[in-house]
C-alpha cells in the first residue's frame, strides 16, 4: 500500500492518469473540473467514464475533447443550463460507446465494488430497454421467495476516482463533507486522486467533527492543490456556480468551431481560479 | 388577489390535489412545478416535501444514494417523472428516438426513473407540452415501464399524468389512461387531437378546478417564497421574488 | 411519515418500545444504556435483540433481567472486562434462541434492509458451522461467473433502531458522529428511537461540518434527552468509560443474587448520570 | 537493555517475523501481542498498521462496516485469529464446546472471523497458550473453516501459528501444519505433548530466533508508548508504561 503521493498541481496529478484509465466521477458538489481540464491540456485519450450516478459539463468537455472512449451514465445534462450537446452528439456518431444505466444501479454496482462482492441485487429496471441494452446484467431469483426476479447489478471497480475536496491533510486524509458518495466512489476504486481546495497540517481525522467526513489516507493514492478546481461548477462553503460562464458552455457544447475557441480561452492555456 | 390564474398556477393547484394521501413527496431536478405543487399540498396537509438541489434544510436532500434507499424503504410516498415521449401505456422515455444507442435524437437519459418508477407508490408524471410529439402511441426506448408483468415487484407506479391540457388518472390494471378533466378553456377535441395515444373517457369530463382564492394566496406567498431556493429563476420570472 | 416525538426522559421513551420488539442495537460508542435500564424498570418483556455487529453490557443486562427472548448477534462480550456471564448462560440454558453470525453479515442485513433489497450477497462463511445453523440463509451461485457459490445474506428490518447520540435538535435531526453504522441501523430499522446528551435548538443540518455526520429526522420516530445515557460506557467528547463500574459488572453477570442487588442499586432506582 | 528477553517479547518478534511482506496489517480487538508485533513490522518495513479501539490517528479503525469492507476490497494484507480451539485443519472456534446451540460452554462468539479469514491474504493464528485444551484434534464448532473446498472465493486463509512454545506455518494444500521452530526453552517432545493434533516435522528443528538488542529496544520504545493507546493494561503490566 503505497502512500500518498502530493503532486504540484492538477496537471501534475493528471499526468499520472494513464490514457484508457476508467475514472469515476461524482455528480456534483465536487466535481474536478481543474483536472479536467488539466486531461485536455495533456491530451488524455480513450478514457472510460463512470458518472457517480449522472454527469454534466466534466462529461461533454472530455467528450467534445475526445478524451473518451465509453461513458457509464444514469444521464448527462447541463441541468438547468440546457443539454449537453456534445455528449448526444458523440453517441449519436458512435464515438463513444454509452452504457446507459439508472442511477441507483451506479451506486448499486459501486457499494458492491466496495463490498468485493461481484454484483448487487436491485429493485426496478426489469421491463425497460436499457435492462436490455445492459447485457452485462443479469436477472436472477430471490432465493427467500417463489418467483420474483431482480437484477443483479456487476461490481464497479474504477481505476481511480476522481474528486475535488474542501480539505485534505499531509497524511493523506481527505474531508468530503455531506459527500459521502465520494467516500463510496473511493472503497470502490482501485486508487483515488483528489485535488483540494486546501491542503492542512494538522489531521483531519483528529478532529472530532470533521473526522466524520472524513476519508482515510488508506484510500488515496494522490493529492494535489487545486483552489477554485471545482470552476465552473459550485464547491459548497467555498464559491457558488459561475453561471455566465455555465450559459457559455452551454451554447459551445456541439459546436465546432466556438468549442475550439473555448478551448482555447479558458483550458488550454490554464485559467486563473475562480473565488 | 387581482391578477387571474395562470396555466402554471392551474398545474400547481392540480397536481396538488393528488397529493392529499402522501405524507413524504420528493421531488426531483429541474421540476418547479411540481416542486412548487409539492409544497401547496404541504402547507395544506402538513406533508414532508424533499427537493433534490435546495440547501433548505427542511426540504434538502441530495439525491444520492440516501434518497434511493429511502424509496426502497418505503419512506418516499409520491414522486414526479417526465419524459420526452410518454405513451398510453405510461412508457416514458427519457432516452431519445430512434434506434439505440446511435439515435436521431439524443436526450440526457433515465436518470432514476428505471428505479423510482417501481417503488414510490405514487408517481405523478407531469407534462407541459401536450402533443403527439410527446404523449405518443408506443415511445421509442422505454426508460422506465408504466406497468410490469406479474410476479415483477413493484409497489410504486403511475398515478396519473398532469400536462397544459389536462388531468388524466391511470389504471394499472387496465394498463391505461382515463381522462379526468380538462383546464379551463380546453375542450376534449382539443385533448384528442393532440394526444397520441388512446385513453379511456367518461361521458361527462369535468373541468380541473380553479384554485380558490386561498389556493391562490399560498401559491404566490409560501409556496413562491419556498421555491425560490432550488429554482431562483422559475420563482423569479412567475412570481417575481 | 409522523413527526419525531419528543420525550422528556429515557422512561418515557422505553414506555413506547412494546414488549416484543426487535430492537438494534450498536456495538459501542452510543449504546444506549440509559433506555435499557428504562427497559428493565418497565419490566420489557419478550424483546428480540440485534446487535450491530456484537454486543456487550447492554446485552448481557437486559437478558439476564430477562427481557430478551432472542438475539442475533457475531459475538457477545464485556471486553477486557471479561465474559458476557449471563449472556452465555442464558444461550446455555435455552432461556433466549441464539442466532449465531460474523460481523459483516449483520452489517449486510442491514445494508439489504436499508436498500429495501430482500438480500445482500457476501463472501465468507461457506464451511462453517455458522452457516450450517443459520438455516435463513441461503447458498446462491454469481450469475457473472462459474460454480462461485456465495451467501446470500436475508435483509433485516428491526422494529426500532435504539441509539444514544450526541446531539439532538428540535426538528428531530441527530447527529451521529463517527458512527456512521447508527445511519445504517436507522435507515434499515422501521423505527428509530434516541436518546441524546443534549437537544439544540439550532438546526443541526444547516451546520455545513455537523451536517456530514447528520441523521435526518425522517428516519427519527422518538427523541429524549439523557445526558450520560451511555454510562458506563463511553460517549466520545463527553466521557470515558467508568472502568470501575464495568469490573463490578462483570463480577455481578451470571451471578444470580448479586446480580439481583446490582439491579437494586444501580437499575432500578434512576442513578445519577455519570460525567 | 539489561532485562533478557520476555516470552511475550518473543512471541512479538516471532509474529513480527512473519509480517515482512504485509503493506497494511489490521489488528483485533483484545490484540496486544500481535498489536505489538504489527508495531515491530511497521517500525521495520513501514507497513500502515490499523488497530481496532485505537484513537490514535494513524491506527484508527472502527472495527465497523469500513473494515470488513476493506478486507473484501484487498486492502488488507494481514490479520490475527485466536480461538478457544484451534484444530490441526486450521479450523477456529470462537463459538462453544459440545453441542450447539446449548453449549456446555459458551464462549462470546465468532465475531468477524468467519469472513475475514477468507478475505485477508494472511492471517496468523494466535495462541498464547499451548496445550490439548486449546490445539485440539477437531474443533466442537468450526466458527471458521481452515480450508475450503475447491470453488469457494478465498483469497485469503491461515498462514501460521503462533503460540508461547513453538511457531507453525500452514500448508493450505495439503491442509496441515508443519513445525517451524521451537522457543528457546522449550522441546519437541514439549510440542507433541501439548498439542490434541498430528503436524509436520521436518528432520532439524530450528530455535525461534531471539529478538536481538535492536529488535526489544523498539519494542520496549516506541512499541511501547503506541501500543498504551489501546492497550493500556498491557502496556503497564508489560512495558510499565
Amino acid at each position: 500500500m503505497a502512500d500518498t503521493e502530493f503532486f504540484a498541481d492538477a496537471d501534475a496529478l493528471a499526468r499520472a492518469i494513464p490514457d484508457g484509465a476508467k475514472l469515476a466521477v461524482f455528480k456534483d458538489c465536487g466535481v474536478p473540473m481543474e483536472t479536467a481540464r488539466a486531461l485536455v491540456r495533456r491530451k488524455a485519450r480513450g478514457l472510460h467514464l463512470v458518472t457517480v450516478p449522472t454527469g454534466g459539463m466534466i462529461a461533454d468537455l472530455l467528450i467534445a475533447a475526445r478524451c473518451v472512449d465509453s461513458i457509464e451514465t444514469a444521464g448527462v445534462s447541463l441541468g438547468e443550463f440546457g443539454p449537453a450537446r456534445a455528449f448526444a452528439r458523440a453517441v449519436k456518431s458512435g464515438q463513444i460507446e454509452i452504457r446507459d444505466t439508472t442511477c441507483p444501479a451506479i451506486y448499486s454496482g459501486l457499494q458492491a465494488g466496495e463490498k468485493g462482492i461481484p454484483f448487487m441485487p436491485m429493485r426496478g429496471l426489469i421491463g425497460s430497454d436499457i435492462l436490455k441494452a445492459r447485457t452485462d446484467y443479469a436477472l436472477i431469483g430471490n432465493p427467500f421467495a417463489q418467483n420474483d426476479p431482480i437484477v443483479a447489478v456487476p461490481a464497479i471497480r474504477p481505476d481511480i476516482a476522481l474528486i475535488h475536496v474542501a480539505l485534505a491533510d499531509r497524511s493523506g486524509n481527505l474531508w468530503v463533507g455531506r459527500q459521502s458518495e465520494q467516500k463510496i466512489m473511493a472503497h470502490a476504486a482501485h486508487r483515488t486522486f483528489a485535488t483540494a481546495e486546501k491542503i492542512v497540517d494538522d489531521n483531519l481525522l483528529e478532529n472530532e467533527q470533521l473526522a466524520a467526513a472524513g476519508l482515510s489516507s488508506l484510500y488515496v493514492s494522490a493529492i494535489a492543490p487545486a483552489p477554485g478546481g471545482a470552476w465552473p461548477l459550485d464547491m459548497p462553503g467555498h464559491y457558488g456556480t459561475d453561471r455566465r460562464h455555465m450559459k457559455d458552455y452551454a451554447r459551445v457544447s456541439g459546436n465546432d468551431d466556438a468549442f475550439t475557441a473555448y478551448l482555447a480561452e479558458h483550458v488550454l492555456k490554464k485559467p486563473a481560479a475562480a473565488e | 388577489m387581482s391578477e387571474p390564474c395562470r396555466p402554471e398556477e392551474l398545474m400547481i393547484s392540480a397536481i396538488a390535489g393528488l397529493l392529499d394521501d402522501a405524507a413524504h413527496i420528493a421531488v426531483g431536478v429541474l421540476s418547479p412545478i411540481p416542486g412548487s405543487a409539492a409544497l401547496l399540498a404541504r402547507a395544506r396537509t402538513g406533508a414532508r416535501v424533499s427537493i433534490i438541489g435546495s440547501t433548505v434544510p427542511e426540504f434538502r436532500t441530495d439525491g444520492g444514494v440516501d434518497l434511493f434507499d429511502a424509496a426502497g424503504q418505503g419512506r418516499i410516498d409520491a414522486f414526479f417523472l417526465s419524459g420526452g415521449q410518454i405513451d398510453g401505456a405510461a412508457n416514458i422515455n427519457l432516452t431519445g428516438i430512434g434506434d439505440y444507442p446511435g439515435m436521431d435524437v439524443r436526450w440526457s437519459g433515465a436518470f432514476g426513473s428505471a428505479y423510482l418508477y417501481f417503488q414510490v407508490p405514487k408517481v405523478i408524471l407531469f407534462r407541459d407540452e401536450h402533443s403527439r410529439r410527446t404523449l405518443v402511441d408506443k415511445v421509442d426506448f422505454v426508460s422506465a415501464p408504466g406497468v410490469s408483468e406479474k410476479g415483477v415487484y413493484r409497489p410504486g407506479g403511475p398515478h396519473g399524468l398532469v400536462t397544459a391540457l389536462c388531468v388524466m388518472l391511470f389504471d394499472r390494471k387496465a394498463g391505461r389512461f382515463t381522462l379526468q378533466s380538462i383546464h379551463p378553456g380546453h375542450s376534449l377535441e382539443e385533448v384528442r387531437d393532440n394526444t397520441g395515444f388512446d385513453f379511456d373517457c367518461p361521458e361527462h369530463v369535468a373541468q380541473t378546478r380553479m384554485p380558490d382564492a386561498e389556493a391562490l394566496g399560498v401559491i404566490r406567498g409560501e409556496v413562491a417564497a419556498a421555491i425560490a431556493n432550488p429554482y431562483p429563476g422559475f420563482a423569479r420570472r412567475m412570481f417575481a421574488v
